[in-house]
């Protein structure tokens, strides 16, 4: 039937720089002094062995419940690097390495991990958010976020990470959309890990790329291989200036894969195969970024055994901080800071309560 | 001074405090230009432009949400959200976030932000535009729920929610928007939060009403003193952090009440009211406690709504139960 | 720089048929027999008469608050046309010209809007949903309508009704999403009538269209001239025959305009032009089709005298009966329907009721 | 007759339902491949198939928004909301449309279905999952709200909200969904919704508790009786509608009370149980009622979350205070 076809006036890309070997186009590649690229690497290392120390403690009993970021590392690095201190950071609960960019004390995710509130204070100067548990309810946080950036004159911009999962919640619609319309300086950051818990990708939404959501909302969208720091680089960097610049918000898509558990409670042999995460592991995102460095010069094994050595120190001083911290636990600390002064009836329960432990 | 109704009242202090700190912001559906479906917003964009009044789109988590993170970056949105009846898909900020932000950051990030909704019936609107669900806000720790009575403390609680440095959900009983007119000082004025008030002194009975429920409670303790008993009427005004104490030295003294809500029965606030009374009053009590309230069942369409609201007549007939 | 487009494999087209004078557009005609073209003008008269007597009544203080529907009787009636009474009809608060095509009693109509939720009562046989006042939170019903269908080997289809400023929402979002993944029959029509209260199109989202969210879900979408009532008839009919065959649900934009008030509490002089309005008049729904109809000899001058004057004593009637249910608003109605079975508690605050209204 | 936890319980609930009635569904979040992240709904997608046990996308007002549609259209939905701390995302549905349709169809339409959700504390789970709001349910008149307290009665009530005509949320304790077994005969078994049941008789003192709170309660019972105390222990296990009767004719006889719920306390449902018997048992009172619940703090991360929630020593410290 002849109808007229309605120009959308935008298209979504795909954007890739590294491929799985390690090589790069040299046409793509952002420009980034030395230290900034081996900071990238020690990042993303750190978080991998921090990974694997928090799954340890955890199957030891001396932690709770945690969601392993192992594959993601380069998604949440490249996407943090371009960014200032004084950006807004809104993580969800997987961002560990991008906390650890954010220099976020290994011994206060330790504490936090196991059971502690005090341990997720975000580090002096950072203009860190908490993590957030429910799925995408941090998304409309980033837009307020950045929107007072701008209302108070301030070219900060604010990144919010999330899942493929969370955009299927009515947050992540409502705060895009709000994002929009007043043109906020918001970088919407999913990372694409393939699964929300046991629900794949394709039963997630009927789209054929995540990206593509940005079409309903007006803003710019684009896809990246989350799996290669220069490339998630590349895209942050570019909607960070869009964004200071008055251009308003950008939805990246980073098509990455969550090499690990779900959380320490979930066995994801009951609904994924072996196979799909073996191809996966091929396509990871440190090899390929340290072979690239090293050809570059500018790694070699003897650095990256030094550096396994001294992330290795690392996180085992912030063990060690983390247990003495953990050692007297004085319950009271739940009556704390639950309004800025408490209320005389929960001073009374907080004194009843003492009184109680007391054996009164 | 001026004599003004609530909406007028709640207008003002919306202007003032925007005047006097440039941190304060409003957003909400239809609150730009239309000025608010009730017009509390009223002039509110001429004065203070499009970015410190925020016409959002129609999306309460967001309002809610988006609110939350002005507030943390060191504003103080004033959300509002149309009708209370609508307040639910913001809920899950409002617990999930708004309340826990200080405790999650152990007090370096603070939600110092108020939402703003009319509530209760009494004004023939459509279904959920009379809606009364306080409790939901009330049961959430890190939440300050208030609800004024009339013009004058309307404001003046208004700048005091503004001015906390916690969250606080500001239920406008909507019937009264507009019921009458009281004088209101020009100058700045406020109430502290978490404190109830003594209307009218009594040493017969203790009559405990909020929001709009305060006026058919002041008729029946006329009602109630033209038969030669003296009621004392305390406004409650702030449901949570609750001025047990308040209450609880009226019932001492009298050693019978009456709570009024329009909210439905089960699970009210008339029940948190009588249980802080039976912890801090038991052994006062010459008379079972008793509650006038909306009854446990869905806010009838408006043909029907009247026969749902308690009234003094309801009133009445309770405070002569419990003074059998 | 140098990237890759994403081929979306889809695109938003726009759809219209009839013009402002009433000129059709031949090919795209849709085959429609006399009486089924007949009844369309008729439905849609009726609903521009009762939408004013409803007015009139309201002003006068007989009926409280209520969303006028003129402006947007092509969009509605075209959409339910083409379906049967056993597809599922989902309204919001304004579908009136949608659900008198369904002969919903205008009776009824009226007693709803007297605050008798009696009038709310869909009629027997036709599987339509009440009112649902709160914006959105219908659409994720119809996908669940729809679900049931499919599961129960029916071919029954779902049409919800919404507006632009729902698009919004949390929920329109959420259940359009479940419903390409569960690939339901459900037809998703948005009145696009370019407000929602005092809040344009262009602020509720930064999207070009409202069509292109279709693309977010991966599902048909479509935009259509809404005040163009064979263009409203050809979109859904395709969409009802897609779903019926299994092809899941299709989102249609309906381009109308609100000619009258949000609701009896609102003023739209505070934010919208004289003009705008005037200039929407001359689009308006009613007046080309009545030329169409008359330029295919199936209509005259008479004969809309006739219909007018039968549409008429109609709506009066319908007033008599309505006041003669009013009489007698038995206020313990407010017990009934709670729940299938009273429990205790509520049979006593019942019986208290009686007795306090007793004088007891 | 086998012995089963309650996680099994649950499931032979679900399967049996399902086996007998065809318009039986689950949904929600990772309940089909994955049998639910408490493996509530095991091995149902590999009996039933796809189509009626839905792995839904991540949203939880569509999960009961849909479930409400597929109610009306005459299937009967168990929703899985992943835990009640993610449900205030759907109480908007709950609220405006599962609670209402009924009602505001007059009866033409109705919404059978369960909502079901682990809740409470006792896992050492993150923030949100130690959650306990059922208040915000039970004070919405046309929902029904259900707390099972053992694998027995867990099955026998899941089996009666799924029959229910009217919708149902089922709070599932999730700290004692394997903490202990009990015998649950093959045969189907219902249990009345709304009635409460006598756990243990005794003519001393009356101790109301619901969900996981009813095991410390039994503990500080026989803590007491070995101490001279005869303590009668209710297990309330329907929270709303409310079987005040059995609660107040307890509390006729034995004139003293404790109610323990691990919900805050403020405006919990221990205060609405407090209403009733002021209503109802009033005179009979010898001593004020007492709850335990916990405290009007955010539920803390795990390392004090013993702290927070109510345990047997403080149930009999409550007991002995209203015992003096
Ligand atoms: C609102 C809400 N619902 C459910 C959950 C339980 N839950 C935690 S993570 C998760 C899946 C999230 O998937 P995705 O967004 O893709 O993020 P990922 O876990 O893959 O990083 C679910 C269902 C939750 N935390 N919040
Ligand atoms: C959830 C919710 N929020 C706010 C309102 C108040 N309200 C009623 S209609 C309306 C605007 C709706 O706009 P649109 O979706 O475009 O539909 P229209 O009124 O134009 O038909 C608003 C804000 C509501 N009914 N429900
Ligand atoms: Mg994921
Ligand atoms: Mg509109």
């Amino acid at each position: 039937m002849p109808r007229t076809e309605i120009d959308l006036q935008q298209t979504i890309s795909f954007l890739s720089i590294l491929d799985e070997e390690g090589n790069a186009d040299e046409e793509l590649v952002p420009y980034l002094d030395d230290d900034t690229l081996r900071r990238l690497f020690r990042v993303m290392l750190l978080s991998r062995r921090f990974d694997e120390r928090l799954l340890q403690l955890q199957r030891q009993g001396r932690l709770g419940t945690f969601a392993p970021v192992k594959g993601q590392e380069a998604a949440q690095v490249g996407a943090m690097a371009p960014l200032r201190r004084t950006d807004w950071f809104v993580p969800s609960f997987r961002e560990t390495a991008a906390a650890l960019w954010r220099d976020t004390p290994l011994s206060g995710l330790l504490l936090y991990n196991a059971g502690f509130n005090e341990g997720g204070l975000p580090p002096e100067g950072n203009n860190d958010l908490p993590i957030a548990i429910p799925v995408a309810t941090q998304v409309p946080h980033a837009v307020g976020l950045g929107y007072s950036a701008r209302a108070q004159g301030k070219d900060d911009v604010a990144i919010v990470f999330f899942g493929d999962g969370a955009t299927s919640e009515g947050d992540f619609h409502e705060a895009i959309n709000f994002s929009g319309v007043f043109s906020t300086p918001t970088i919407f950051l999913c990372q694409n890990n393939q699964w929300a818990i046991s629900v794949p990708r394709e039963k997630q939404t009927h789209s054929r790329t995540l990206a593509q959501k940005a079409i309903a909302y007006g803003i710019p969208g684009i896809q990246v291989d989350g799996n290669d720091v220069l490339a998630v680089y590349v895209a942050t960097a570019e909607a960070a200036e869009r964004a200071r610049a008055g251009g308003g918000p950008t939805f990246i898509e980073c098509i990455t894969y969550r090499l690990s558990l779900h959380t320490t409670a979930d066995d994801p042999t009951r609904y994924r195969s072996e196979e799909e995460v073996q191809a996966w592991e091929r396509k990871e995102p440190l090899i390929r970024f340290r072979r690239y460095l090293e050809s570059r010069g500018l790694l070699s094994e003897q650095e990256v055994e030094r550096l396994e050595q001294e992330i290795k120190e690392e996180i085992a001083q912030a063990w060690e901080e983390a247990q003495m911290q953990m050692e007297n636990p004085d319950p009271s600390v739940m009556f704390e800071h639950i309004y800025a002064e408490s209320p005389d009836y929960l001073k009374a329960q907080r004194d009843a309560f003492q009184k109680e432990i007391g054996g009164g | 001074m001026a004599k003004l109704t609530m909406a007028k009242a709640l207008n003002l202090a919306l202007a003032q405090e925007m005047e006097r700190d440039k941190s304060v912001y409003v957003m909400g559906e239809d609150v730009g230009r239309d000025g608010g479906v009730f017009r509390i917003t009223e002039g509110l964009i001429d004065r203070f432009g499009e970015v410190r009044v925020m016409d959002t789109p129609l999306a309460e988590s967001a309002i809610v949400g988006v609110g939350i993170g002005m507030a943390v970056a060191g504003l103080k949105p004033i959300c509002e959200i149309q009708f209370s009846g609508f307040s639910y898909m913001g809920i899950d900020q409002l617990e999930s976030h708004a309340a826990r932000m200080r405790w999650r950051s152990r007090g370096r990030w603070s939600v110092p932000m108020v939402v703003r909704a009319p509530y209760g019936g009494g004004v023939r609107a459509l279904e959920h535009h009379s809606e009364s669900k306080e409790v939901f806000y009330a049961h959430t720790p890190g939440l300050k729920m208030v609800i004024p009575s009339g013009p004058r403390n309307a404001r003046a609680l208004l700048v005091s929610a503004i001015r906390d440095p916690d969250p606080v959900v500001f239920f406008e009983p909507k019937a009264i928007y507009r019921a009458f007119r009281e004088e209101v000082p020009d100058e700045e004025e406020t109430l502290p939060l978490g404190k109830a008030r003594i209307v009218r002194e009594g040493g017969d009975i203790t009559l405990v009403a909020y929001g709009a429920m305060l006026r058919p409670t002041l008729e029946a303790a006329e009602q109630l003193a033209g038969d030669g008993i003296d009621p004392e009427v305390i406004d409650l005004l702030t449901i949570s952090p609750m001025d047990d104490e308040t209450i609880a030295a009226s019932v001492r003294k009298n050693g019978r009440v009456v709570i009024v809500h329009e909210a439905q029965r089960s699970f009210g606030a008339g029940a948190e009211i009588f249980a802080r009374l039976n912890e801090k009053a038991f052994w006062y009590l010459e008379a079972p406690m008793e509650r006038v309230t909306g009854y446990d069942v869905i806010v009838p369409f408006f043909a029907r709504e009247k026969a749902y609201l308690p009234d003094a007549e309801r009133i009445v007939h309770a405070a002569r139960r419990a003074l059998q």
